[in-house]
């Protein structure tokens, strides 16, 4: 049978979602969106711009029924913002999936444990299929899998950061002790950092600015889309055990020897 | 003379008018847009209903490039 | 134009190679073999038992004319050792490819720089092209290039220990210094390591035992083969740099402010 | 009454006979394996006129799976 | 001037906070407390055992009047829970200093960020200066200092794993965020580990089950004394910045040269 | 009995050795020197300045007969020069202790191991007292001893790079399988590097950039002096082990329970 | 005949007393210990005037070594 | 006059002289210094005797602050 993610119910074969923001070109969001083999994209909901309302954005050319669309709450520091911003989404989008972010900081751009839950009990009593960006908290990701959030989307390092994955040791632990798909989200920088917890046993990934801001975000989107396959595979098939000494791989006895010994 | 606060910029109307005037008269009626007013998001069958008056805040909305 | 791996002259479309020993059948080994794409394989050179001599081994089932046959020296402990196995190994191969370990020490199994330099230097008198597996220092690789080794292969972690990468910033500059392939081998545990080397620039990787041991080998082929590619193609992408601080992968203005505010 | 150590063991043969005398009997002729005698691997075509004398040491391999 | 620690306006000299638990005889505790130099230990709440009332703890034969006591709030799982303990044990320490640990988790002991500031708020209600132990989570440590709390204790890695410090990148953004002492409690396994983060700008750090389970309680007391030493020293002198590249220690002219050459 | 670093059968209290270079003034390097607490000085030999002959180096101001002076071969590419340069170390210092340095690539200053053997081997022939700065090569390592080497001094990461240790496994695997005293040499850059070494098991460590660049030497070198005490006692007194799961240190009965519930 | 709960176990007693009583029998009285009836906390001056009655729960503790 | 080569540099004299009188000459005599004639490493003993030829090369090291 099928090696499928279901989240809320829906199933995927895509275990690489991606956001759709900071793309250089359209260009680059379609060849980057293609070749990721993303079936859930992320997007942000921001004012439209009344002088200009015909501008456009990159996504006025993707073909959303393709797509499960996935809006966030970036931007929103409380829980009342995220509300106000999911409510607008789910308007225009269509959609009752929100990925909840609540972030005071502007620096680091990490989450607020207390808003985020928050956020998410009121957003499951509105309807929403909730997808909260979390610390590596792993008693918070329990708590959030308890009052009915669909996956924990818990961070490797700061948005955008490119550090890779700086909380292994929790991720690991979430992963453990939460039910419910795990999503490694944010810093994530090359394919490694994706296959790197895929194969600890993450559910899916989300990916951004390692895609849009590589120089060929075309084929970066394919090395991640690889890079998930390969450490999902990893994981499934088991890996063998870290040891400290080495284990020869050729067999240590039969060695030939020359005439003068035996 | 009535001034609405839309996406924090100030306007004035010759008079009060509803959401859908507006949205019509701006030529957004049709594009994937979200409305608010006064901090509550509108359905669209609302539009219609929904007056602009004095003092009003409205926020228009769309879907941009996001992670 | 196609991104190929040049060896001595010959262009291969796999950069990853693999060791034939440890798996626990022969389907395994089939298996492994076709999921993970490889087009070098190394063999090792053992006494024939004459008290059945035809008893077979795993090799007697693989088509060898669609593979690089690259023979080793393990279990040579000495350049006199080498010599004489490679020797054998060419006889009997008819291929005059070796895989250069001169390891005088049992339970890591690291190899010797001096006595690796000394074999590399008559083997290539001796008309080999020389893959030498060696510790990841960086001077020895430069050393190997100069007296005409075909590539250097660096090792990652200790042999069959699945320690993954604990040479990344010895690798690095051999990257940079050196002008022939560089192929990391040993230790190599999950794919994640092999793309992280790979992300780097490495030009191939070498993986025996995390294939052939795990609970599945031909899917961890599979997952080999994607991860190596992940890495590749992320290296030619251009990765993002690393940075402390966040940078948001959604517009930072324009974001909806509830009516009282704005 | 010639002994030869091969791949480590004794054997005893009544009289010297070559290297493909030997492979042939033991029907490895046409195996993939290599021979070496006395420190000195030998090509296919030496064979037949390498002869196995008393205190000789042979070695008779082949490839097997390895890393 | 000195080089001082002040928490919620006392003034300590040493930077090494020490738990009194898991020792394996008084002898130990009194040679771990004496040779760490220690000013502030923590102490556990626990019934009293009525079968045998007069049974000695290690803690009667302290001289408590020399230390600073800071009981924990060990064992509960949520703020009502660890507001019952705080107060049992300001009634029986005299004092209103207070280690609040909410820990719902049993296996990894990790602290739940929502109990945990629930607990702190009512605390600092009713009076007692708190130090919360949390996850190495930023914001929450802002919060924490934003509600009065007299420092904030994240953790290295799970209490007594040993593991030393897994949130080091946390870490370094909460000393920077936050301006209450920052004291890294738990995980830490030997000195280097506790010189890391006063090297980083740590104030202090707790260690327990490190000194108390090494097979010398005493010596290894004395080393994570210096250790914290070292580090604070370390932080204060200001560190070389990495480098990539190797910056030569002798001069790189005047080599002398052997005649044949000039 | 005293815990003493013992060399060529020489004793010495202090495990930090440090360098005489890169001090920003005659003040720094008394300062640094004294803080530190070293018995063994490293020095460097170069031409004298027939223009000013009379010019002063910091160590025109050193007690020499306070410390042993340790001569190195920096600059020096080949054995040739290594020999050459010993040779008239000792005739200058009247130390037949030398720290041999063979190095060709000028960037990241890392050792040949060939060169560096070969070199050895004649200067042991010669009567000097050999310490090898060397990549963390445990074969190489085992080999220099075995021909007599006093020491060996593997890297922890490039000279001056104050990268720290990037080669703890290696290190490791020295400790192990040497009897000649380990010093871990270059790269070092904050106290708890030394202390990470010295808690492995390495006999001492040698520093100089991270002193002497050092916003304040004198403060860093007596933080280094601590650390590098902090992490043999450490060593000494035995650490606990690392463990995944926690460990309460706090008993886990007994916890008091308010009234409702018993 | 009354019951009371002490550290989670019954005991059972003849009659109504104080805590103080109850200590005192005990001889824990200067010992430092603290005292919580019911899920209260009591100061030290409490313990002659609480009672103990039927049903109720008590706790005594004490500091022991913790981290 | 001849020519002879110190740490680098030609220098020229008018005659041949020794190792030790340039180095009085020059006031190095009790300095902690160390020599080398033509790539050979002199003792100070040797300093004496040494003679500086046409086409010599000398080296004149000293202790620097090294790591």
């Amino acid at each position: 049978m099928a090696d499928e993610l279901v989240i809320a119910g829906k199933t995927f074969k895509s275990r690489l979602m991606t956001g759709t923001g900071k793309h250089r070109s359209v260009e680059d969001l379609f060849a980057a969106v293609e070749a990721s083999g993303t079936e859930i994209i992320t997007v942000a909901i921001r004012r439209l711009n009344l002088d200009d309302p015909n501008e456009k954005t990159v996504l006025d050319h993707l073909d959303w029924d393709r797509y499960q669309i996935l809006p966030n709450t970036a931007g929103c520091r409380t829980p009342e913002e995220a509300l106000f911003t999911a409510r607008l989404a789910r308007e225009v989008t269509g959609s009752n999936w929100v990925k909840v972010e609540v972030i005071p900081d502007p620096q680091y751009l990490l989450p607020d444990p207390i808003g985020t839950l928050d956020a998410c009990r009121q957003l499951i009593d509105d309807g929403f299929i909730v997808l909260p960006y979390i610390h590596a908290d792993p008693v918070l990701a329990k708590r959030l899998e308890d009052i009915g959030c669909a996956t924990v989307m818990p961070l490797g390092s700061p948005i955008g950061s490119g550090q890779g994955v700086q909380t292994a040791e929790e991720i690991q632990i979430i992963i453990e002790q939460v039910s419910v798909p795990v999503i490694v989200d944010a810093g994530l920088g090359v394919p490694s950092d994706a296959s790197l917890v895929m194969e600890m046993g993450a559910d899916a990934v989300l990916v951004n600015s390692a895609i849009a801001l590589s120089n060929n975000p075309g084929l970066m989107g394919e090395a991640f889309k690889l890079g998930v396959e390969a450490g999902r595979k990893s994981h499934l098939a088991g890996r063998i055990p870290r040891k400290l000494a080495a284990a020869a791989s050729s067999p240590t006895d039969g060695v030939p020897v020359a005439g003068s010994r035996s | 003379m009535i001034r609405v606060t839309i996406n924090g910029k100030e306007y004035e109307f010759e008079s009060a008018s509803t959401v859908e005037d507006y949205l019509e008269m701006k030529d957004l009626l049709n594009r994937s847009i979200a409305v608010a007013l006064n901090g509550t998001v509108l359905r669209r069958e609302e539009f219609a209903s929904a007056t602009l008056n004095d003092g009003d805040h409205m926020e228009i909305v769309r879907p941009v490039g996001g992670g």
